[in-house]
């Protein structure tokens, strides 16, 4: 049930999409006559409009009451641009202006907005503007002789930038021959040459005041102009043709001659800041590269360039150690090799075999004397038998027992009887001895006798 | 001496770019000592060309081409107004 | 003689390059030996470079001094005539 | 005398090898002693060659710590000199 | 003299051969005494060989020595020796 | 003298021959008597040649030893001798 | 003569016929004492010869034994001779 009841934000919320998602009431040209207005400066403003049998409410934010070229009064017929929709808070709907004409001077307005159109067509209003030059010797004016135009750029020059020559242009700003007057000074000022820069201006005025600086002639001239134009028509608000096609728009005079000229203090003060700039700049390489060349020496191989030799020396150190013990080695193996082989051979000595041949030698020795003592001592014993067998078989021997040996004068041994003759010498030997003996008579067994 | 014909401007613009350049610091030690160099050269002739400027009275021409002082007449002309 | 026609930059990248090789360490040590001394010549070179860059610097800040310095004592002379 | 235009590092590598050679403990002994002298040879040539090295480093250190405290104290070095 | 060009190895092999020999044991007295006499006259020249080597190279390790330890403590070293 | 140029051994053959034939003991008186001279003479000769020999010896080692020693004991060695 | 020419055994063999021809008894006195002092003289000879050959011997022996004592006890042996 309570689902068919809808609340009133949700319904307010609907309607609004209503008005907000129509395509009349997205874009609505509409007239009326104003009610209810104050002015609130600098603010929105909420008034009505109202014919003679209905009334909607208006409103129009600030920033588009901002751009409205007339001053909106109570009863004043106007014309407004707008869109419908409605403010929930109040539940009432109403127009939202974002444009808004008097009525009554629509056809001025028509034809100024057709000759916009022109020009724009035409690119005087894109065509790429000029740039003014920073520091303008010569500054020509084109305004009233009169008007405080002239004498706020004269005292702004002269304050910022006195050695810049300001030249005016004295023209009329107002009324039906002020557009050809401008426009014949603008292209004075362009025949004379010379020039840095152009200002043309005027004081604040009515719309119609303005009028001039809404002029083609003044346009043109301004668009042909080789000079750059700063343009500082009325109000801010008041926006001309002219400050369309000028190079620069300025809202008032002084700003106009602001843009015209630098702050001379500032330029000196810029040459100066300049000067410490283009110092620091250079000091801050030098700086740069003095701190790189000072880390460079700073690195430890320039610092401590013995690093580059030291390890070899070290290495040579090794090298040399390792060498010598090397070779100390070799030489003691070779050492240990002839200490071996010196003491084998003292080992083999032939000592051993010397003393062997000695003994051997004394054996033989003894054993030569032996058996040659042997020998001698058989042939002596020998030798000593023959000489006893021939010592019993000696004559001598028998007659030891008396036997003797008789012989005679010739020494022949006497063996018989018969051989011995009377008186004959016979020398008759004995064991010990001998006798000469004289045969005195010879017997003979037989009797017989030897006698010769 | 090409450098003095040019206007105070582009001297001006000269010695900003120098400057500029400078201040990157990643110019060339040579070309940065160079750039110096012309930087203060610019900027003694800058400083010269603004020091040797004189104050000058706001002068009127009309549409004829006649010239008048302006300032004199101007007060007068306030004053009348 | 050619390498004092190097430029200040070019000198600074030998340098550089000579020390980044000597920490390497593995350079040959009659190389490095001569890299050292090339080291120490650009070295030198270069410090003499920015100590001359230097001098001129101080010599053009003191000219520019001077003449800035006369820019405000010239003014006073302006307002005394 | 053809050893004496070797690199200090074939120098290096020859005393290396003779090294390894020898510590391989077959080498016959008059080899071996040869290869001891030239070993030790060897080592006073490189160990000259260092000592030129380290000489001519610190001749070059000297003048260049000379020539940098010359900007810095320009009169007093000169005094020493 | 041929037996003095001869190397160590060469000399040490003949030493050993000979020892070899002797310890067989059926060499007759005189070769023997021949090769025993042979053997002690090796000896004493491969002691003498190597006793020189000995000193040689102790003598280039003194020269080398004492110009690698001159830096440190040269006079010490020198005493000790 | 063709006997001297005989060897050891040849000679200590010879004795051995002598000996045995005379202790066969049917040698005639003056062929043993000559071989007993020629026994003694080859003893002699032995012996001469054993003692030199010794000797020779004797003093091989001893020069052999005094030389090993020479380098642990000198002095000493001579000392004794 | 012609006997001393004869060897000694060949002596001994005649004085062993001599010796066996007077045992037998029957040999006529004279042929007897012719004999006998036959026998004698062979006995004499021979007696002399195996002194001779005995001294010669001892002789020999002696001087061998003194060259074999001489290495051993030499001065003591020159002091008795």
């Amino acid at each position: 049930m309570m689902n068919d009841y809808l609340s009133v934000t949700a319904l307010t919320q609907y309607l609004k999409r209503k008005f907000d998602y129509d395509p009349y009431l997205g874009k609505i040209y509409l007239t009326g006559e104003i009610s209810n207005f104050r002015l609130r400066p600098n603010a929105h403003q909420y008034f009505s409009l109202k014919d003679d049998h209905a009334k909607i409410n208006a409103i129009m934010f600030k920033s588009a009451f901002n751009k409205v070229k007339f001053r909106p009064e109570e009863g004043m017929k106007v014309l407004v641009m707008g869109h419908i929709s409605l403010y929930e808070p109040s539940g009432s709907y109403q127009i939202y202006v974002e444009r808004m004409e008097p009525d009554g001077v629509g056809q001025l307005y028509q034809a100024l907005e057709q000759l916009k159109q022109k020009l724009d067509q035409e690119g005087l209003f894109s065509a790429p503007k000029k740039e003014l030059p920073v520091f303008p010797k010569k500054i020509a004016v084109v305004t009233s002789p009169s008007g405080a135009v002239i004498r706020d750029i004269i005292t702004t020059v002269k304050r910022r930038f006195p050695i810049a020559q300001i030249v005016l242009f004295p023209a009329l700003v107002q009324g039906s021959q002020a557009a050809a007057d401008i426009a014949s000074r603008i292209n004075q000022v362009n025949e004379l040459g010379g020039f840095d820069t152009l200002i043309i201006g005027r004081g604040g005025g009515s719309i119609e005041d303005l009028w001039p600086f809404n002029e083609e002639v003044v346009a043109r001239a301004i668009f042909n102009s080789t000079i750059p134009v700063i343009s500082s028509v009325g109000h801010e608000t008041d926006t001309t043709i002219a400050d369309l096609v000028a190079d620069r728009r300025a809202a008032t005079p002084t700003a106009a001659a602001e843009l015209a000229v630098p702050r001379l203090d500032q330029v000196k003060a810029t040459l100066s800041t300049d000067a410490v700039r283009l110092v620091n700049g250079i000091s801050s390489i030098l700086k740069q590269q003095q701190l790189k060349l000072t880390r460079l020496l700073e690195s430890p191989v320039m610092r401590n360039p013995q690093r580059i030799y030291e390890n070899y020396s070290q290495q040579i150190d090794l090298l040399v150690q390792r060498l010598t013990s090397a070779t100390r080695q070799t030489i003691q193996n070779k050492q240990q090799r002839l200490v071996s082989a010196n003491t084998n051979l003292k080992l083999t000595t032939p000592v051993n075999q010397i003393k062997a041949a000695q003994q051997r030698l004394k054996i033989l020795a003894l054993q030569l004397q032996q058996n040659t003592r042997n020998d001698l001592s058989e042939q002596q014993q020998h030798l000593q038998l023959l000489v006893e067998s021939l010592d019993h078989l000696s004559p001598l021997k028998i007659m030891s027992r008396g036997f003797t040996v008789t012989t005679n004068d010739q020494g022949k041994i006497i063996n018989s009887v018969s051989e011995v003759t009377n008186e004959e010498k016979l020398t008759i030997k004995f064991n010990d001895g001998q006798v000469i003996a004289k045969a005195i008579e010879v017997q003979q067994p037989d009797g017989g006798n030897n006698g010769r | 001496m090409a450098d003095s014909e040019l206007t105070f401007e582009a001297k001006m613009q000269q010695l900003e770019e120098i400057v500029r350049q400078l201040e990157q610091g990643n110019t060339p030690l040579e070309a940065a000592m160079d750039q110096f160099k012309k930087g203060i050269t610019l900027t003694n002739e800058l400083q010269k060309t603004l020091s040797q400027a004189e104050e000058t009275m706001t002068k009127m021409i009309d549409q004829n081409g006649n010239e008048t002082d302006f300032e004199t007449s101007n007060e007068s002309d306030n004053g009348n107004e």
